[in-house]
C-alpha cells in the first residue's frame, strides 16, 4: 500500500485494487461495471437517492428514512415493502449485518441457514455480499422508492462493489465514521485507504453518469458526541470522498437533545460544509441528514414515541434534507415491521404538522452557531495543519494526537482522553476536552456552561454527571440530575 | 477481603462499548478487581483472560443481537479448559429482536450460564447476585 | 330568579337555593356541610389541587393531568391508581358521564346498573351524583394525589355539592364554558346563575379555610377557536367566580398547533387574567392549564403520540402549570387505562426532557403576543359595556349580539357567525369575525395572514378550507392544504 | 331529478356538533335535502321530523359513546309510527371505548340499523352507500 494521501486514485491503480477486492468471496464475481452502470442508469430518478434528495432540497421539506435489514432476501423485501407503504418511508435503507460489517461471510452464511432454520432472523441486518448482485437486485425491483445500504464496515470495499451494482444508490459510511465507533483494532491509515477506494467507486460511476449518494456517518458513538467533533469528521469524509470524485453527499448529525443546539448545529454544519467544499472548488451537490436521538432508549414505548416526536421537531426546525428515525422497540431489539413503521408515522405526522413553521431566530442560536463554527474550524485548521495540507495524512495525525477524540469510542486508534457532560439546559458540552483545541473563548463557555450546571445541582462536575447523563434520556430525562 | 477478579467484555463482533464502560467503574466501584477486554471479545479470548487472571466469573455482555450465535458452546470450552465452573453472567441485548425474556433466560440456562439479564438490568443488579453467588452476602 | 348580575349571591339567598338543589337526587341528602368542611379539611395539601399546584408554580415544572371517567367506583378507583402508579399522573380527574351532564341522573342510573351487566363501563364517565358522597369518597382515599371533577354539566350545582362534600378539592367549568360547547337550548342567564352558584359553594368553603381550585373549561368546542375567543370567556369565568369568593383559579388553553401561537397565547392569557383580576382588587391564586390538541385526532395511535407529543413540548415551552393530556385511543373511544397511561407516560418524558430548556424571546412571539393583548382587551372592554359595568349582565349580551361567538358550537345561544381558518404557519386566524370587536390593525393582521395562506395554497378562502382545516391533524398535517 | 331528504342529527344527550355541520355541507353539495336538527336529538324528534318531510333516510351520529343506549328501539318506534321502511344510518364513535368494529355493526345491525360506519367515515362513504340504497347509481 502506498503512503496514505488524500488523493484521487489513479484509475489503473484502482482496477488493480479492484481484481482484489473481488475476489474475497465468490459473489465478487457477480460484479460486472458495464452491466451495473447499464443496470445503474435504468433506475429512473425517483427511485435514485440523488433524485429524491434534489426534489426534497428544492422543495424545502424533511424526508424520512428508517433503519432495517434482516437475514433473508424475501424477508427484506416484506420489510421494506411495509415500510414503503405502511411507514410511508421517502427513502428506504437496507441495513447491514454485524457480521458482514466485519467481512465475516462465513459466519453471516451461518447466519443465513440458522435463519431459515429458525424461521426468524438470526442476525442483525441484510448480508449484501453473501446475497450477491443478484438476488440483492431482487429488493430494489420490489420497492418504487430508492434504498441505501447502511451498516458500519470499516472495510466496506467489497459490500460497496457489490451493493452498487446491485442498484443501491446510496452509500452510507465513512472511513473514520464507520472505524472509530465501529471496531477496535484497525488503523486509521487502512480505513481511510479502504474508504478512497468506495469513494473512487463512487467517482468512477460518476463519471459513466450514474450518481450514487455517499453520507459520512454523522452520530459516531451516538452517546453525547459534541457537535463539534461529528462536525470535523464529518467534513474531512466530506473532502476526502469529493477528491475521489464524489458529487452527492449528505452530511449528519446525531439530535443531542437541547434544541437550540440542535438547530444551531444542523446550521453550522450546513455552513461549513460549504465553506470547506468551496475551498477546494469541488462541485458537490450537499444535502444534510438528522438523526433522532442515537445513544440509549427508554425501554417503555410510549416514552420512545416522545423520544422520537421530540427528535422529529428538532429535524423540522433544523431543516434537515432527511432524518433517520427511530423506532419505538429501539430500547429493546431490532424492530418488528410494525414498530419501524409506528416510528415513521409518528416523524411523519411532527413533520407535517411543523412543515410550515419556523423557529424564530434569537441571538442564543446565533451565539450557538457561532460557538459551533468556531470549535469545529478550530479542529478542522489543527487537521490540516498537520497533514500538511492533506487532510488524509491530517486525520490519522490528529487521531493520534487526541485533536479528534469521540467519546466512548471502542477503538484502540482513539485516545478517548474526550469527556462529554450536557450543561443545565442540556446542551452537550466539555467536562475534559482532551487534546481538542479550541479557543479559549470557547472553551471558557464551555466551562461557565457546566459550571452552572454544577451550581444548580450543588454538586461537583465529575463523572458521575456523565454517567447520569448517559442514563439520563433512557430514564425519562434529558439532563441527568442527582436524586 | 479476598479481592474477586472478573473478567468483563462485549462477545463476537459487537462494538457496544457505552455500557462496557459503565460496568467497569461499577465493579470496580464495587470492590472487584475487573479485568477489562473491551468489545469485540472472542470466546477464547474470554477463556484466556480468564485462566491467566484465575477469575471467579465472566461478565459477558451482547448488545447487538447476535449474543446466541456468539455464546454457544462456551461453557463446553470452559470445561475443557478446565474453569468449568466458572460463573457465567450473560446480559444486554442477547437476541435479535423484542423478545419474550423468559424464553430468552431459558436458552442461555440451556447453554450454561449462570445469570442472564434483559435490557437495561443495572450493574447494581448484577453486584448484588455476585456477592450472593460469590458467597459475600452480609 | 332574581335579575342576574354579578354579584356576590346572599348568604341566605344562597341557603335557600341549596334546599332546592339538594332535593333533586336522593344523594343530595348525604351532604352535611359542617361535615364536609371537616372531612376536606382532613386532606392534607398533597392531596389537594391548590396545595399541588402552589408547588409547581413555586417550583416551575408543569403537572401532568389525564381524563377519566368509568360508570363504576371499583372500576374508577382501578382505573385512577393505575394513573397514578403506572401512568405518573400529578393531578387525577373524575371525568363525568354525559347524562349525568344533562341531570339526567335516571338515565345514568341505568347506564350503572348496565355496566354492572355488561361487565364493561357502559357510560362515558363517573356518575359522581348517583354514587353520592360516601361512596364517591372511596375513590378520593383510595389515591395519595388530588382528583378534580372535570365535565361539561350547564347545571352543576347538585354535582358540585356532592363532589366537593365527598372530597374532590377541584371542579371544572362554568357559565359560558360548559353552556355554549355543551347544551343546545340553555339560557347564558341561566347557566351563569347556577355557575354564580357553584363559586358562591366554592366561596362558602374558602371561608371555611377550604380551598378549592376552580378551573374555567379554556378549549371550549377544542375546534380552530381562535385564543382571543377563549381567552375572553375564561376571564369573564374567573371574574365572576372571584366575586362570589373563589380564591384559587385555573385559566385554560386550548393547543391551536402553531408552536409560536401556543406559547404567546398563554403567556397572553396570564398576563390579561392578572391584570384583570387586580382591576377588581381579587386576592386570587392564579395558574395556567394547556390542554393537548382538543380537536379530531388521527386514528393511527403513532401519529396520536406525535400529536400529544407536540402538545407536551408546547406546554412545555409555554410553561403551563399544568398539561391536560390526550391518550392514543383518541380518535376511537374513552381509552383503556393502558392507553390512558401511555399518553401520559409520553407526556412526561417531553416534559422532562425540555423542562431545562427555553425557546429563546423574539419579535415573532412578542408581535404575536401583543397581537392577542390587544384583541382579547377589545373584546373583553365591549362585554363590559355592554353589561354597563357588570361582566354577568354584558356575557349575556355580547353573546345575543354576536360580540362573544365561538366556532362551531352548538348552542342556540350562540351567533355561529364567527369563522375560523388557519393561516399560512398553522396559527388560527378569523376567517370572518362576525360580530367580534377587532382593532382594525388586528383585523388586517389576521386578513394578511391568511390572505399569504389563499397565494401559497392558490385558492380563494372559503369554508372548503375550513372543513380542510378540521380534518387536518386527523389526516397528518396543521394545515389542510388542497390536493 | 328527485330531491331526496334526508334527516340528520346527533342523537341523545350528545352535543358534538363540529362533524354534524360539516355533514349537512357535504350531504347538501351532493344534492340531498337535509333537515338538520343538530345535536341532542331524540329518538322522537327524529320520527316525528321525518313522517314531516317524508324524509327518505335518518343519518344519525352519536359521538360520545351512548350510542348503544340511546339507539335502541329506533326502529321499533319507525315502524310503530308508520315509516318501518326508511333508511337508518348511523355513524360516529358508537360505542364506549375503542372496540372492535365488526362487533358493534353486528350490534346495529341486530337493532334495525341499514349502515353502521366507524369512526372517521367520510360524508363520500356514506353518499356512495346513499344512492346505492335509494337505486340512484348511474
Ligand atoms: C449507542 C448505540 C449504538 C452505537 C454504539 C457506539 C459504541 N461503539 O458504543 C452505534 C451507533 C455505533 C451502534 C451500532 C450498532 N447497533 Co446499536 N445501539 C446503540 C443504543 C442506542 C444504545 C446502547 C448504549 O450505549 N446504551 C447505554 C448503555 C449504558 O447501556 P447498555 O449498552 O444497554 O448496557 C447496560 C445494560 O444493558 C447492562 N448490561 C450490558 N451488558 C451486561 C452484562 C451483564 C453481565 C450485566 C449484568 C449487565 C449488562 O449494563 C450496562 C450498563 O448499565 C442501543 C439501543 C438502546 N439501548 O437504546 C442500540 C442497539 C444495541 N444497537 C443495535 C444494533 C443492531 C446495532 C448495529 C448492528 C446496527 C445499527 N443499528 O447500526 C450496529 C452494531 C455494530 C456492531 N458491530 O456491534 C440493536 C441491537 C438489536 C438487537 N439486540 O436485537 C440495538 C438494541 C438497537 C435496536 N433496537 O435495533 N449502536
Ligand atoms: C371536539 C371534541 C369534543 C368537543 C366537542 C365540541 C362540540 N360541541 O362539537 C368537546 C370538548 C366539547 C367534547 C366533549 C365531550 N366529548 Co368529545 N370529542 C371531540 C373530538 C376530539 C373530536 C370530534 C370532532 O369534532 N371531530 C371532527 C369531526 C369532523 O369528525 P366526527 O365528529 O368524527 O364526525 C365525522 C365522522 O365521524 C362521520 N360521521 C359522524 N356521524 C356520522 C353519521 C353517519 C350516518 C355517517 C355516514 C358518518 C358520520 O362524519 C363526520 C364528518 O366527517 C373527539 C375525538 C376525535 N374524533 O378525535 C372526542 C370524542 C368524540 N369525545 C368523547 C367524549 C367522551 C366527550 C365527553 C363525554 C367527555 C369529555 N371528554 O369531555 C364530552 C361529551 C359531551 C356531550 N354531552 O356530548 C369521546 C367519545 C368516547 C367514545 N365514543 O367512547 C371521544 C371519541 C374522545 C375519546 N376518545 O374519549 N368533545
Amino acid at each position: 500500500m502506498a503512503e496514505l494521501q488524500n488523493q484521487r486514485i489513479e484509475t489503473e491503480e484502482f482496477f488493480d485494487m479492484r481484481r482484489e477486492v473481488l475476489e474475497a468471496w465468490p459473489t465478487g464475481a457477480e460484479v460486472n461495471l458495464d452491466e451495473a452502470v447499464a443496470y445503474q442508469k435504468s433506475i429512473p430518478p425517483p427511485k435514485r437517492f440523488s433524485g429524491v434528495l434534489d426534489s426534497a432540497l428544492a422543495a424545502g421539506g424533511t424526508l424520512i428514512q428508517p433503519r432495517a435489514g434482516v437475514a433473508l432476501v424475501e424477508q427484506q423485501i416484506a420489510l421494506l415493502k411495509y415500510l414503503e407503504e405502511k411507514g410511508g418511508a421517502d427513502l428506504l435503507p437496507a441495513t447491514v449485518d454485524s457480521y458482514t460489517r466485519q467481512n465475516q461471510y462465513r459466519e453471516a452464511g451461518k447466519g443465513i441457514e440458522e435463519s431459515f432454520a429458525a424461521g426468524r432472523s438470526m442476525l442483525n441486518g441484510f448480508p449484501i455480499v453473501n446475497h450477491g448482485v443478484n438476488e440483492s437486485r431482487r429488493v430494489i425491483e420490489a420497492v418504487s422508492i430508492p434504498v441505501q445500504v447502511r451498516h458500519g464496515t470499516p472495510d466496506a470495499r467489497l459490500l460497496a462493489e457489490i451493493s452498487i451494482a446491485a442498484g443501491f444508490t446510496a452509500f452510507e459510511g465513512g472511513g473514520i465514521s464507520y472505524n472509530i465507533p465501529y471496531a477496535k483494532d484497525i488503523s486509521l491509515e487502512a480505513t481511510i485507504n479502504y474508504w478512497q477506494y468506495v469513494d473512487r467507486l463512487t467517482g468512477w460511476y460518476e463519471e459513466q453518469g450514474v450518481t450514487i449518494n455517499r453520507e459520512p456517518f454523522g452520530p459516531l458513538t451516538g452517546t453525547l458526541v459534541p457537535p463539534c467533533i461529528s462536525h470535523a469528521v464529518a467534513i474531512i469524509e466530506t473532502l476526502l470522498a469529493a477528491e475521489q470524485g464524489a458529487r452527492n453527499i449528505s452530511v449528519g448529525y446525531g439530535q443531542c437533545g437541547n434544541l437550540i443546539q440542535d438547530v444551531a448545529a444542523l446550521k453550522a454544519l450546513n455552513i461549513l460544509a460549504r465553506e470547506y467544499l468551496e475551498r477546494y472548488n469541488y462541485q458537490v451537490a450537499l444535502s444534510t441528514v438528522f438523526h433522532q436521538w442515537m445513544g440509549g432508549f427508554p425501554a417503555d414505548e410510549a416514552k420512545a414515541f416522545a423520544v422520537i416526536a421530540w427528535g422529529a421537531a428538532a429535524a423540522a426546525f433544523a431543516k434537515a434534507t432527511k432524518v433517520i428515525v427511530k423506532t419505538p422497540h429501539e430500547a429493546f431489539g431490532v424492530p418488528t415491521k410494525e414498530a419501524n413503521g409506528d416510528g415513521l408515522k409518528a416523524t411523519r405526522q411532527i413533520l407535517n404538522m411543523l412543515r410550515d413553521q419556523v423557529l424564530p431566530e434569537s441571538d442564543e442560536i446565533d451565539a450557538e452557531v457561532a460557538v459551533n463554527l468556531a470549535e469545529t474550524r478550530s479542529i478542522l485548521e489543527k487537521v490540516v495543519e498537520l497533514g500538511e495540507g492533506d487532510w488524509a495524512k491530517g486525520a490519522v495525525r490528529a487521531f493520534a494526537a487526541g485533536i479528534l477524540d469521540i467519546p466512548f469510542a471502542p477503538s484502540r486508534v482513539n485516545r478517548g482522553k474526550v469527556m462529554p457532560v450536557r450543561d443545565d439546559k442540556g446542551a452537550v458540552r466539555f467536562l475534559d476536552n482532551g487534546n481538542i483545541p479550541l479557543p479559549r473563548d470557547v472553551l471558557e463557555y464551555h466551562r461557565e456552561k457546566v459550571a452552572a450546571r454544577a451550581k444548580t445541582e450543588r454538586r461537583p462536575v465529575s463523572f458521575q454527571m456523565v454517567i447520569d447523563d448517559i442514563y439520563a434520556i433512557s430514564k425519562g430525562m434529558l439532563v441527568g440530575r442527582p436524586g | 477481603m479476598k479481592k474477586y477478579t472478573l473478567v468483563l467484555g462485549v462477545i463476537g463482533m459487537d462494538v457496544h462499548a457505552v455500557g462496557n464502560k459503565i460496568l467497569e467503574y461499577a465493579f470496580t466501584n464495587a470492590g472487584f478487581k475487573v479485568v477489562n477486554l473491551g468489545v469485540m471479545v472472542s470466546q477464547a479470548e474470554f477463556i484466556d483472560a480468564a485462566i491467566e487472571t484465575a477469575a471467579d466469573a465472566m461478565m459477558i455482555s451482547s448488545l447487538y443481537g447476535h449474543g446466541e450465535l456468539d455464546c454457544r458452546g462456551l461453557r463446553g470450552k470452559c470445561i475443557e479448559a478446565g474453569i468449568g465452573n466458572i460463573l457465567l453472567y450473560v446480559g444486554g441485548n442477547l437476541v435479535v429482536g423484542k423478545a419474550s425474556f423468559a424464553e430468552v433466560e431459558q436458552k442461555f440456562k440451556a447453554m450454561g450460564f449462570d445469570r442472564i439479564y434483559p435490557p437495561g438490568t443495572a450493574p447494581e443488579t448484577a453486584i448484588r447476585d455476585l456477592k450472593e453467588d460469590l458467597g459475600l452476602m452480609t
